[in-house]
């Protein structure tokens, strides 16, 4: 029974991937990688690892996703002056 | 079922790989490495996983009394993704370094600026 | 030129993802019975009277590794604020205040000891439930910043003086690294765990040097993360640069 | 055939996938409440597995969950403001329903554990599953309208 439970997450992580990769706009690809993250989370207790699972929590689903955004938002708002100049 | 694991873990990192050499965004471009690595703790932890086993942590259960998992994998994933976090977070800064200095994110913009 | 760019990358990938399909069937099938390293290493940790053998790899079996892993930390974390420091032609304006909807601001307000708490449980009891140095630290740091989102950023500015979090990283450093000389003074190798009594098994005193090391390395990911977070905070709502430039 | 892993992989199944559905297509709002569903389909899901494999300790992981998935909401819900205060995203029906599923899982646990300090742990980890959820909805909805400097 529990290697159905693998399967199915494993294919949710795998179609999380692509879905990341694709993605090409990225505030959008910062949402789809912080589900991506708990989807990792997820996938690493159903392989019975949970301090694995715990650091791809803390990391991914807050950290990560954060310093994309603030990235975004910092060159979002340099663009702004050139953007109304154009 | 016996590979499938490994071959998800190839199939992530392949797409991860795709993403990363045809983005035109260098915040993308961090974001797919992220999927790149991803990949790995995927066949780390594929390769320690036991049949019917369960994580090697003892603070509930009696040692010995059931099968466990590979816990130097388990180690070696946990380093992983700490890493990964920082050497994101380091090329995110370069990435805000590059915006700032080129005024622009895209790969192929940045490789006409010449000098 | 695009084209022949893609046509490249294709026949690369293609020829990537045959190798490792390749690779993939060769590998022994999912779910063996053989884990050599696995064995021995539940052994030496038990031995040791670690009940996490994942935290009695990483700060017992292989501290010398993590200490590397740490320095990586440290190094990563040095670059940020290195690249992300003000430069001559931006100026820093104060925060404008943010207003935010009631239940969030309390919620933010509420939940913020709670993760604190969480965080400093989960470094405590790295030797024993899962959990260890690293996802506490990193929880309690994103805990902090619940600040910055129920608040605004210059809540979390007077809460959080900068300086003492890039000095308690620096002294969580050298704490790890003590600890391992420590050992070499008692007469026995770098980072070995045969400093303290290893305790009863399966509590908060057991395991020897691994609990301190968790300590050490937990305080050290959470001064990290806050100093990181913290430069590109100041990045994303501060710094502004010359309009002129 | 472990009834709680069945639940989990029905629960991580469907919610998963309503949840990259969810993400991937559609507006900017219905991005952002998707992820936040992501963290109230996951947690139950990951508190049954604990009770399906028979590890008390893996209750750890829902409770960090419980924690930072609606931390990362707000994240998103503070700094994607621009996109997302033009049409408001109010989901408070799939909240809502996120929220009774998580509930009566956490009360099925409760009822296979037993009263003790396992239960205790079990209703905090219910407890801010919900909360977070339904906050975190809340600030989707409007919660920071007016953050112009962050």
């Amino acid at each position: 029974m529990s290697d159905a439970v693998i399967v199915v997450v494993l294919l949710l992580v795998a179609a999380c991937a692509t879905a990341a990769v694709v993605q090409r706009d990225p505030a959008r690809q910062a949402l789809v990688l912080s589900v991506l993250g708990v989807l990792l989370a997820a996938l690493f207790t159903v392989l019975q690892a949970p301090d694995v699972g715990l650091s791809q929590l803390a990391v991914g689903s807050a950290l990560t996703p954060l310093l994309i955004m603030l990235c975004v938002r910092k060159i979002r708002r340099r663009g702004r002056p050139k953007e109304d100049a154009r | 079922m016996h590979i499938l694991p490994y071959l998800v873990a190839a199939y992530v990192f392949v797409t991860g790989c795709y993403g990363l050499a045809t983005s035109r965004n260098l915040i993308h471009a961090v974001g797919c490495l992220a999927v790149c690595q991803s990949a790995t703790y995927v066949l780390l932890l594929a390769v320690g996983y036991r049949d019917g086993a369960t994580a090697p942590v003892f603070s509930d259960i009696a040692p010995g009394s059931r099968p466990v998992v590979d816990p130097v994998v388990q180690a070696l994933t946990l380093t992983d993704i700490v890493v990964g976090a920082t050497v994101t977070a380091l090329l995110l800064a370069l990435v805000l370094q590059i915006a700032k200095r080129h005024g622009t994110v895209d790969p192929d913009e940045l490789r006409e600026l010449r000098g | 030129m695009n084209r022949l760019r893609l046509w490249l990358l294709a026949v690369g990938g293609a020829g990537l993802a045959a190798l490792l399909v390749a690779a993939c069937l060769d590998l022994p099938g999912f779910g063996g019975r053989r884990h050599p390293y696995g064995d021995r290493a539940v052994q030496a940790s038990l031995a040791r009277h670690t009940a996490n053998t994942i935290s009695s790899v990483n700060f017992d079996q292989r501290a010398y590794d993590t200490l590397g892993e740490m320095s990586i930390l440290f190094a990563a974390v040095l670059g940020c604020v290195v690249l992300l420091r003000q430069a001559r032609d931006e100026h820093r304006d104060r925060p404008e205040p943010a207003e935010v909807a009631r239940p969030v601001r309390r919620y933010a307000l509420l939940v913020l000891p709670v993760a604190l708490v969480t965080g400093l449980y989960v470094v405590a009891h790295g030797q024993l439930s899962p959990g260890g140095g690293f996802q506490g630290g990193v929880v309690a740091a994103t805990a902090l910043h619940l600040l910055y989102l129920g608040a605004d950023y210059g809540a979390l500015e007077r809460v959080r003086p900068l300086g003492v979090y890039e000095t308690s990283d620096a002294v969580a450093v050298c704490a790890y690294l003590v600890l391992g000389l420590a050992s070499v003074l008692a007469g026995t190798a770098f980072l070995a765990n045969t400093l303290l009594p290893y305790g009863t098994f399966n509590t908060l005193s057991s395991g020897g040097t691994v609990p301190l090391l968790n300590a050490a390395i937990g305080m050290e990911v959470a001064s990290a993360v806050v100093v990181l977070l913290a430069h590109f905070l100041d990045q994303a709502v501060e710094i502004e640069e010359e309009q002129g430039s | 055939m472990n009834g709680w892993i069945l639940a989990a992989t029905v629960a991580l199944g469907g919610g998963g996938a309503a949840v990259l559905w969810g993400v991937t297509t559609g507006p900017p709002a219905r991005r952002v409440i998707a992820q936040n569903l992501a963290t109230s389909a996951v947690c139950p899901a990951l508190l049954l597995l604990s009770q399906g494999y028979g590890r008390p300790a893996y209750v750890d992981l829902a409770l960090l969950l419980a924690l930072l998935g609606p931390v990362g909401t707000l994240v998103f819900a503070r700094l994607l403001c621009d996109d997302l205060s033009e049409e408001g995203a109010s989901a408070w029906a799939l909240t809502w329903t996120a929220a009774g599923l998580g509930a009566a899982a956490v009360v099925a646990l409760c009822v296979a554990v037993g009263p003790g300090r396992a239960m205790v742990k079990l209703l905090v980890v219910g407890a801010l599953l919900i909360s977070g959820n339904v906050i975190a909805s809340r600030a989707l909805a409007g919660g920071f309208r007016g953050v112009r400097g962050g």
